[in-house]
């Protein structure tokens, strides 16, 4: 999938290719017409990627190429044992979830896995949890909790599963158990919005004592289509909810529902997969350190004191 | 997570009738004085159809005849996104509100007897931006759990919304966690914590506070739900059986303690509350 | 269903009620016949009821006019209000709950539901529970819990379905939860087996403080009929599979399994409901009277050394 | 909640092979050299089939070389009940079974080292009357429980049961109340609890402690049940999946964490205790 208003990037980038076949096949050198048209492509991508709607945002957060949870499985962390089932009645692997290793923390990590191809997509219902999903992230935060280590949490979701069976078990109870329990979990809690923070979906993971978004990603109460087509009776609008709901990561710092907005690399993380998994990794580990600083009590206390705030007249 | 519209909530008088002394029941069509709907509490006396109520007629039928003492009132809705859509401003819409509806938010809140024990409570109202989670409930909802917790009492919280509010984008998503924040500090001390699910009770409400009581109770018929009925047939392309997302439903499903009728509901919440042995 | 070793005292009881006939028709009175008579009968009942095999006492535990727990409640409580579901998959009509006062008390009650008729016990299961019967049970109990309510247990149940969804949902996981939790549980948790107490079913809701069994019920670790087919390769071996497992009343109190028995009336609680449940209401205020005395960390203590002790060599 | 026969757990000869020196796979029927069986831990090269091990094969793959110290060996059945079936006493069966196996009772329990940690452990034995728990067997897990949170000791049970042991009755039944006691203990203590479930887990072993790991660890191809597969059959009156009560069913349905090769038991444990950062 290419994105629009990619284009001009796109079409300075095939030049750029053409010319580097040209080199092979013949005897003229291109090597100073080619170093120019990377300084213009990297303005252009820089220029364009500074400058986009929310709506345009939408399509980076939900780009097929960006990274998914495998991809920062293996980039930031040094080892991943996942752990399956929600002990009452499935395993989701649209939520997944273990103990692993970043750099000398240890952590419980649980992500939504959305897949990077139709085949994994579908076993892993493209990350939209069940019910069992959100016990088994309980589960496990309760396990980290007894093991007195962090919890990290990556959220990259369309939204909790709105199908007859998840309605059926309970996705509404499982998402408010989840944020009832998460308020007084007695270990640090990271939140990081990857992709899309759908919803009660993200939410159901999302109630940390920290809260990150990569820089375009995005987070909000309903899809701008969703959103369109109550308020503009159509969902056509999507670009205009987009820009209405204020769901970048941007908006969302300013309105103090964020803590930090962790950088993507110029041109959005599909650009440069490394890059963004350094960055969230960096990010991460003094995140880390500081919260393990903190006294339990005064832990507890923060976090209650911050979603005390949140929306207050 | 959006609100639902909610159309057949006002009683439609049949045309026909020139005198506005009827009113229809919406489920069954069965045509009742209205005198009698209203002594009826707006349950329909053929079907058992439980109409929706505002907050002020929930209270009188839920506590001693005087004493409620409200807490935050004043609490009104903000525009903080500066909320703009086909229709018009959040701005508008809320003043729109406020005037039609008199009250300032989809909840009221504070203290009230049942039974002479004093209780906390929260009442929702469907009329007010179709009970939608904002800020200011939120913010109602979580301060009135800490009154609860402060002064040791029991919280009852009538739910009637279609869940988070649009309009007041990730702020209103918030107030989940917020409004959990509050139930967990019931929960830390202990302290019984009631929830009332009333039709509709749905998205962001139901997958937080409503879902959380020591005791869910139901009214008969309210539709409880998380996603909407319509996004789930999309989804999963067939027809969903007739009684989901009802109450009764729910019931089997493991996730409704108790479904009572209005009448008996006072009796009802009393009765569990002498439970409490905790002092 | 009658029994067979019942015989004599049918015959004795027909003789009878042929005679109040013959009273009604004719003008003869045989009022002092019918009286040597129903003196024969009581002298005739109990004679046998004290005298039963096992095997005999597995009949009376499983006969079909012997109290159910909707029997018990209307007999012994003074109210009960009913409280539904596990929170996460179903609603387990097999094995119900809810608020009910006895006397003074407040008290948390659970049992296993049979029904009076086969309509009845098709829906509920014989009362046969799946995972989220037990699951409701220990939602229940952790309710009861928070209000400071003592636990009733009433048990009577050929055991834990053993149907494949029911495995599927972790029958297993369940029945090891509630004997995990009840352990800490901080309230007093009374156990009553009223008829069949059969194996992990019963145990699932029966690891109380105080264990109690009416005089004809029984409680096993495999019911004799599975226990015949296995070791003595017969089912048909049951009697004397009954007759080893020491599964009656008497034998488990002499073993310690037991604290008490709650008399029956003579010839079983078949025989008459009403004195039965007065017996069982007697036991259970007095019961409740005392252990509501125990401070809670004695009481856990008690609990405590009362499992370390079950079988200690 | 009686013992499952296991005829297959023993490797079968075949027949036309004079020589002792091959085995059978008894799940692909490959012929494999015993000594390669052997080094292979008794796992099937060629399907990956784990047969069963006993009590001392199994330490030996889980702990340091020389770190075991028993604890209560001498606990031994007994036959409270004064059981007789068609074939004869429980208590003869105890003598036989004591002196055929060289073992006291279904488990063996005491302290180890696993990568120089030490932990609390309880290894049962099939062969040791098809791993039933009786009330020795219960003892000793039970005791061993409070000697972890004594010593502030990880536990880790490595269970292979058919279930409770009948011909100690009711006494059996309440050993799983008596052993999950003793994990209420850990739990309380947050002590760290792995529960390791090889073929067989079933019946009260698989409904009391072996269930209750904050991580359930299995092994490839075990059946991990709670009522035999007959019994279900019977109740149901049709065919169960091939792959039902096998660790990967279980595991796709919610109830085990993990499933592992022999060859990596020890590994994956001495990684998951590494994680436990509460003092
Ligand atoms: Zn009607
Ligand atoms: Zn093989």
């Amino acid at each position: 999938m290419d994105l629009d208003f990619d284009k001009p990037i796109k079409d300075i980038e095939n030049k750029i290719a053409e010319l580097k076949t040209l080199n092979l096949k013949s005897k003229v050198n291109f090597a100073s017409e080619i170093k120019v048209l990377e300084k213009r492509c990297q303005e252009q991508i820089r220029s364009i990627y500074s400058n986009l709607t929310p709506w345009q945002v939408v399509q980076i957060a939900r780009h097929p190429k960006r990274p998914v949870l495998q991809d920062y499985i293996s980039l930031i962390f040094n080892s991943f044992i996942e752990l399956h089932g929600d002990r009452i009645y499935a395993d989701d692997q649209a939520l997944i979830g273990g103990l692993a290793t970043l750099d000398k923390h240890r952590v419980m990590l649980i992500g939504h896995n959305k897949g990077k191809n139709t085949k994994e997509n579908i076993e892993r219902n493209f990350g939209m949890a069940k019910p069992e999903g959100y016990r088994k992230a309980l589960r496990l935060m309760k396990m980290a909790e007894k093991f007195r280590i962090p919890v990290l949490m990556f959220i990259d979701t369309q939204g909790a599963y709105p199908g007859m069976e998840a309605e059926k078990r309970g996705q509404a109870e499982a998402i408010a158990h989840n944020l009832t329990d998460m308020a007084q979990l007695e270990v640090p809690l990271i939140a990081l919005v990857t992709g899309e923070g759908g919803s009660g979906g993200a939410i159901g993971i999302g109630a940390g004592d920290v809260i990150l978004m990569l820089s375009f990603s995005i987070y909000s109460v309903i899809s701008p289509e969703g959103c369109a087509s109550i308020l503009w009776r159509n969902a056509k609008f999507a670009p205009e909810a987009a820009e209405a709901l204020k769901l970048t990561a941007p908006s969302l710092l300013k309105m103090g529902i964020l803590n930090e907005i962790v950088e993507e690399p110029i041109g959005g993380a599909h650009r440069n997969h490394e890059e963004t998994a350094r960055n969230i990794k960096m990010s991460l580990i003094r995140h880390l350190d500081t919260l393990n600083q903190i006294p339990l009590k005064k832990l507890l206390k923060q976090r209650f004191e911050m979603y005390a705030r949140m929306g207050k007249p | 997570m959006a609100w639902l519209k909610k159309t057949d909530v006002k009683s439609k008088i049949p045309g026909n009738l020139k005198l506005n002394i009827w009113t229809r029941c919406p489920a069954c069509q069965a045509h009742i004085y209205k005198q009698e709907w209203e002594k009826n509490l707006k349950v329909c006396p053929k079907c058992n159809y439980h109409g929706g109520i505002t907050c002020t007629e929930r209270l009188d039928l839920l506590i001693d005849p005087g004493s409620f003492e409200e807490l935050y009132p004043d609490i009104t809705p903000r525009d903080t996104l500066n909320f703009k859509d086909e229709k018009g401003s959040y701005e508008n819409k809320i003043k729109e509100t406020i005037s039609k509806t008199g009250l300032n938010e989809a909840v009221i809140t504070g203290y009230g007897k049942i039974n002479n024990r004093k209780v906390a409570l929260a009442i929702m109202d469907f009329r007010f931006l179709g009970g939608s989670l904002g800020s200011g409930t939120g913010e109602k909802i979580f301060q009135t759990a800490m009154a609860a917790v402060e002064h040791h009492l029991p919280y009852i919280i009538v739910s009637a919304s279609g869940g988070a509010r649009m309009q007041e984008g990730m702020l209103s998503l918030m107030q989940m966690a917020k409004t959990c924040t509050g139930i967990a500090q019931l929960k830390k001390k202990n302290l019984p914590y009631l929830s009332v699910l009333t039709d509709p009770t749905s998205g962001g409400v139901s997958a937080s506070y409503a879902m959380m009581g020591d005791v869910n109770i139901a009214e008969p018929g309210a539709l409880i739900a998380f996603a909407g009925r319509r996004v789930i047939e999309q989804t999963i392309r067939q027809k969903l059986p007739d009684n989901f997302q009802t109450a009764e439903y729910l019931l089997e499903q493991g996730f409704i303690d108790i479904i009572v009728n209005r009448k008996n509901m006072k009796d009802l919440i009393g009765k569990i509350l002498d439970f409490n042995q905790r002092k």
